[in-house]
């Protein structure tokens, strides 16, 4: 059994006060508890920003390494060794600015991680540039007449990559997102959740009370079918007035992990290898 | 006498050149020759102008020649270009539906390939295959071991197909052997069958040995020369449990590798130049991160596009300095093929035991080209994963710190979930628990650490080798792939009364410890002969050494050394 | 005006006999000469590839730079000289696979070019290995027990990143495509167009009956209405037995060009500077 | 006596440290006064231990201070971290709800900070305007000043927060004029307001050195330390007709400036390292299209993320190398804010001239620090567009060739659309028209062309500062932003009778063409200074000038040297 204590971590914290970071650290160790993992089954990847200080926050393996890298390198943690679980963790700069190439392949890829993205709809760390989702009209020291780009839709492109698992979670409901972090890990396939986050430095528009008076779950709605890709669509478009958090979509396609005939049997990290079983390996080029 | 012929067999993209050259070298081959191929191709995919240059000989052949014995021409435009490099007593084979220029040399052979393929049930593409025969028979070598290589080669195509292609064989060998009333001055003794000796290129080379010494996960994206090394490992990964991940992009490749080796799995990619750049902030990552990480880089000449599917070794000093910031690595540059398997498993060593980047650098040449090796003994090959802690290690898994200060610059690591302690690993720099710090005195402490590391890796490199052992006033200086050109020069000089040695550097980075007062001397000459512009080695030689350089012969048409060339001008300039 | 001579380039073409890029080709000077472009008005960007030799066989200004860069090179001159008719032109790999990120973002960013990606669902140029529109099973070297990811439906990823323009052509269609291009050049906005072409060398499974058997005009549909984005939706994942071709979406969105004010008056190539016109600048430090 | 008085404002980020330093430099610089001032920051948005520290001369300042003179502290824990760094008979400001350990001191004075803002109308938050206020009364510094910058910073803020702002600097004087019975050692003789000099950092003056030169387009990815070169740019581009784009990533950043230079606009990007990693790829594109473009690199410490927000010089080698392949490019490091608006003008001509890419190393330092300029010489800029052709200068627009062989190795140029002709560039290697080509002649003819360009830039190159201009024997040697730490140490051993001279280099490749034979005999000892581990400056030096380096002083901690370091370790060594 594990529980919170667990995931206890000493490296002092350097996020603002009043970030909507701390609420997903929170939902993060409690989906652990909750799922009875232990810290050192669990490896977390992040990339450079403020959300990817999150891992030092906790008590698990970590690689915090390069600002827009996480998924490959979450990914190479994944097929090395399959038993572990794995996370990928970030902005939404270093997400869908600097790895949206990673973002759009990734999930092609269906590899069994879950990615958390702290979309703050700014950039953080570097203090309040425009980032890919902000706004249109947003402004700030590189836009300062606003930002005239349409923001990137993560939830829409995710449907349009058939990412077997599509959720949007808000920092301002912990158990909701918890709830959502635990479903992502527990799915067999790649799952993404981007969670709103207010960055009470840099963002005055997207506050959390603007999030707070936007979002609504879409779980209430009996109708709602996450299987459904068409319905999918139109519910990753809303943006505005109302927000849906939940899970937009999800399918059933195997992991890439679970296709490769090399580690059917054990884990790469498993298998000793011996050089002296090579012998026959170089008759072909007799 | 000994043997030493060359064949070159030119022809448009898609005619099947390689097919001959491949079917030559397997028989030469197991018939007691060495054999050395190498290909010149454009970047296409169907036309232009291509050759491949076939060398056999009695004794080991490591480079291409200048001149060739047998040219055997698929199409008419390149055989106008390539006659120029056919000796004087050579012979040519061409179509005889393509009129050669000079239709009247008795050297210039007249076959109906396409023809006698159309007849022999082929299509005329298997004309490729009639010319294979009819070389056989100028070079009187048996037609048995080469209908013996189809038949394998075409093996699981069916018998249909097997028919097909040694019927073409046949009939090219026939046409020869009647109407051929001239004489090919180097015929080949077919002697005994045999397989002890390998065929193989520098890109199978290091794919073998990454295989033989536990790669498990490969991830990259193609790029000439690179692109073989991915795909014979695809080829070979379900049977020997790889993975071999295609990648979106390079930046990927190298992050999943990283990926993969941090979680514990010996893991590589290789790219050429472009693809190399694209992965140079992630080299930094492993630096300090200190995740083990192979990378090769396989040359060719830039700058950007440059000409993708030829050679060139302008991308030395970017490798040992690519990436922001100052983290220790190691860089190789093996000579040859054999060189290259074992370059690739000590470069696995090293990167565990250093837990940092090693980088091969090779060129379009040395992965591309086929020679001949004897064998590799893999009982020289060690799997050393340095220092790795398991839970019996720990007293108190909590205390487990990834970055603990040590002098050798070491820090024992753990594999994720293999113990119940955790690691935190950064690309900021960190405290010994792998914190990020801001700490100037932490921070001094961490980089000495790192950069420590490179005073054990100089103590690995290899000194360079000297060929051959007795003396030499001038001295040729090589590194990577000129080696078999270079060797080739100075045993052609000393028998020509120049009395020369070779220094030859397999390993570069950080610069093997090497004392040369032994060998030179006030008077002695060195030259260094390199594959770039600006004579890159040159310069990093004469710096560590405080040696000058006296000449340097620089080539940058993205063509190999031959040791003909290397001569004529050591000549012209002494 | 100009004719069809005008286009003519003296470079030999290095295609193979049978590529489904000669008849792109013709489809794209014929766009030209409906056009009335000038050669010299037109700057073609391309990547590194099969696809992107094409701008050297015909004449007009290229630049041919490196392997899925095509997007940013475009958008730079496109903002720097906003007179010129600008293309971008590449294969799939090229374009979705190193190029991913700069595809979403120049989509979002709306820049006035127009992109032609010669989708022949396989790397051509380097021998035949997958590509991201590869389709599952694959058989390629580099994926010997077949590709298992899914995979990238370029028009899905357009649709989702509101891309004013989404069409597909077919290499087999030369006048529908040469139309296609046309009005992907005179649509004011970021115009993608996704060509299928038949590689004869290394895909022997697309190849141009198995395209020549499925595709479709949706303009032959009245009912379909490409300012529907949810149909959009709809259409785009159609793939298989029938494949649409045509415009599957498009939509009114001010193009980056016109919404900046330092080009308003002119093109950034035709404004005149003056080092003694900045005295005044220096004032806000003093 | 001349003043030289440093104070330090220190506390958390987030509590106003930047505003209390603008405040001072900009009333300081408008009453006569030099100030340099060096911020030191930590990777975090609240929070943590940060410190601006503010040098103020009669005399020119250009580097950091050891000690300083007044501690302003804004927050308990940094304060106490910061004590050590106060003279001993230096002053130190806190607020009095946050004892000091050693309280009794006389030089320590609480002040109620905090509560004299909340009554005062403000926020807790304007702390920070009551301590500027405190130190300008603790400096005997006029108050009125200081209310005319408040009026003049919070301008659009509307009268009320100027009203709070003012009452609060007020209530600051105040407080110290009543209750500070002490001496504090340095007054600050207000003088007279002038308006001759101006306050700027590096970013800033690069920005404007581009701006000044025509920079017409700009495209980057935020990096500390290069963001505020965008920002700059971006506040300024509608007024000044300039595009800012922002990229979705590096790679893309510079390949837009490439797409816009090469449809004639003049553009620029800049970075930092991990960035500049990623543009590598772009760099040989641009040497090899011979694109003008200029691109900055400014420095912080790696490897990897490293310490983002501080100082190093540690990508030299990296820069002078970056890129597969061989192609020409110049690289530049000023010394210091004035040089660095030059040499970025400097940077777009040579590119423009020679067709290819320009790189300026910068650093934190530089880039961070505000230094005082009199200002910039305009008529010293001109714009040089390099060799450009219109209609007027063809015969026939369709003989144009993009590539045409020259010796200088430049072509002339057409602005794509302005001409009849039209051109291709190409990334792969080409023909004189610039189509792909695997000629082996052309491909010599085309690198030998571009390679020479390196020979007119190493012309262009400006030779080291020599400082002062009579004799030393001891030489310190340094590059790029430690030039004014070393300008202070080469003064003050000179005052302490060690006859000391700086060669201090801002431009670096190619390297230029210099004769140090005049300054330098046998007994001088080279003393190389560098902010980075390996001393890559000092084997580049030696290795361009057959020079000796003695000593190395290498100082990796993210943090600047101080005149006062330097020389410590100088007598120690010596
Ligand atoms: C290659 C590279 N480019 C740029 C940076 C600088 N950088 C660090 S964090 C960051 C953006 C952070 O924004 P986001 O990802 O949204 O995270 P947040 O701080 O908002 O949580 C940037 C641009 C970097 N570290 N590496
Ligand atoms: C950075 C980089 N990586 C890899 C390559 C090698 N490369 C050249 S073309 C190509 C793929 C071509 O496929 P595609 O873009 O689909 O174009 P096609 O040849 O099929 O038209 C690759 C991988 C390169 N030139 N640069
Ligand atoms: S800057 Fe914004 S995202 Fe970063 S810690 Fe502060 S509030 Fe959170
Ligand atoms: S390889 Fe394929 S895409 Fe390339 S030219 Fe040949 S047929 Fe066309
Ligand atoms: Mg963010
Ligand atoms: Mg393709």
């Amino acid at each position: 059994m594990v529980s919170l204590e667990d995931f206890y971590s000493d490296d002092p914290i350097a996020w603002c006060p009043g970030c909507g970071n701390f609420s997903i650290l929170k939902s993060l160790k409690q989906a652990f508890v909750d799922l009875g993992k232990k810290p050192h089954e669990i490896v977390i990847v992040s990339g450079i920003g403020q959300a990817p200080k999150t891992p030092h926050y906790l008590r698990c393996n970590a690689f915090n390494g390069l600002h827009g890298r996480t998924l490959p390198v979450a990914t190479g943690v994944k097929l090395a060794n399959h038993e572990l679980t794995v996370l990928a963790q970030g902005g939404d700069g270093d997400g869908y600015g600097e790895g949206g190439n990673h973002f759009i392949h990734a999930m092609r890829r269906n590899v069994d991680i879950t990615y958390l993205v702290h979309n703050n709809q700014v950039y953080g760390l570097t203090k309040g540039q425009t980032s890919p989702t902000s706004g249109e009209g947003f402004v700030t020291r590189t836009t300062p007449q606003g930002s005239v780009n349409r923001p990137i839709n993560p939830l829409l492109l995710a449907i349009a990559s058939d990412c077997s698992f599509v959720a949007r979670g808000f920092a301002g409901e912990i158990d909701h997102l918890s709830e959502l972090i635990r479903k992502g890990i527990t799915h067999k396939g790649f799952a993404l959740i981007d969670i709103l986050q207010s960055c009470v430095s840099f963002n005055r528009v997207n506050t959390f009370k603007w999030y707070k008076d936007r979002v609504y779950r879409i779980d209430e709605d009996p109708e709602y079918d996450p299987k459904n890709r068409l319905m999918a669509f139109e519910k990753a478009a809303e943006w505005g007035e109302k927000i849906p958090i939940g899970i937009i979509y999800s399918t059933d396609r195997p992991a890439l992990n679970s296709q490769i005939p090399a580690i059917k049997d054990e884990p790469l990290v498993k298998q000793r290898v011996d050089p002296s079983d090579f012998v026959d390996i170089f008759e072909m080029f007799r | 006498m000994t043997v030493d012929i060359s064949i070159r067999i030119c022809g448009q993209a898609g005619q099947g050149i390689q097919s001959i050259s491949a079917a030559m070298g397997k028989v030469f081959i197991r018939h007691g020759y060495y054999v050395f191929i190498n290909n010149d191709v454009e970047s296409r995919i169907r036309g232009g102008h291509n050759f491949d240059q076939v060398r056999v000989g009695h004794e080991p052949v490591n480079a291409v020649n200048d001149k060739v014995d047998l040219l055997i021409a698929l199409d008419a435009e390149t055989r106008d270009a390539d006659l120029p490099y056919l000796k004087d007593d050579g012979v040519m084979i061409y179509d005889d539906e393509k009129p050669a220029t000079d239709s009247k040399n008795p050297h210039h052979i007249p076959i109906p390939l396409e023809k006698l393929a159309s007849k022999a049930g082929g299509s005329k593409i298997m004309a490729n295959t009639v010319a294979t025969g009819a070389a056989f028979a100028l070079l009187k070598f048996e037609l048995q071991p080469l209908q013996d290589h189809l038949k394998e080669v075409f093996g699981d195509k069916g018998k249909a197909v097997i028919h097909q292609n040694q019927t073409c064989a046949e009939a090219g060998y026939r046409f020869v052997q009647q109407h051929f009333k001239g004489n090919f001055p180097y015929p080949l003794d077919t002697g005994k069958f045999q397989r002890n000796k390998m065929l193989l290129n520098g890109s199978q080379a290091m794919a073998l040995g990454a295989i033989c010494s536990g790669l498990k996960f490969y991830s990259g994206y193609p790029m000439s020369p690179s692109t073989g090394i991915m795909e014979f490992i695809a080829a070979l990964g379900k049977e020997h449990h790889i993975i071999m991940e295609p990648a979106e992009d390079e930046i990927s490749a190298v992050n999943m590798v990283i990926g993969a080796s941090f979680a514990g799995a010996r893991a590589m990619t290789a790219t050429s130049g472009g693809g190399f750049c694209l992965m140079v902030e992630a080299l930094g990552l492993a630096g300090m991160t200190e995740t083990p990480v192979v990378v090769i880089n396989a040359q060719r000449p830039g700058p950007s596009t440059g000409l993708p599917t030829r050679t060139e070794q302008s991308d030395l000093k970017f490798t040992i300095h690519a990436g922001h910031g100052e983290f220790p690595r190691a860089v190789f540059a093996p000579g040859n093929a054999e060189l290259a398997f074992f370059a690739v498993s000590k470069a696995f060593n090293l990167a565990d035991r250093y837990q940092t980047p090693v980088i091969i650098l090779t060129d379009q040449h040395l992965n591309d080209s086929f020679s001949t090796v004897d064998g590799f003994d893999l009982d020289q090959i060690t799997i050393d994963r340095g220092n790795i802690l398991n839970d019996k290690d720990f007293s108190s898994a909590s205390d487990y710190k990834r970055y603990a200060l040590d002098k050798s610059g070491v820090s024992p690591r753990i594999i994720p979930g293999r113990t119940e302690a955790v690691l935190y690993a950064d690309s900021d720099e960190h405290t010994e628990a792998g914190h990020i710090t801001e700490s100037a005195a932490v921070r001094n402490r961490m980089h000495k650490k790192r950069m420590a590391k490179l005073k054990g890796l100089r103590k690995e490199m290899n000194a360079p080798e000297i060929y051959p052992s007795r003396k030499g006033d001038i001295i040729l200086l090589g590194w990577g792939s000129t080696c078999g050109a270079l060797k080739e020069a100075v045993d052609q000089m000393n028998s020509q009364d120049m009395s020369t040695r070779l220094i030859h550097f397999s390993e570069i980075y950080p610069f093997p410890e090497c004392d040369f007062s032994e060998i030179i001397s006030d008077h002695t000459k060195i030259i260094s002969v390199e594959n770039n512009y600006s004579g890159q080695f040159a310069d990093i030689f004469s710096h560590e050494t405080g040696l000058a350089i006296s000449h340097k012969i620089l080539k940058f048409d993205g063509r190999p050394f031959t040791a003909h060339e290397i001569i004529s001008v050591v000549k012209e300039r002494l």
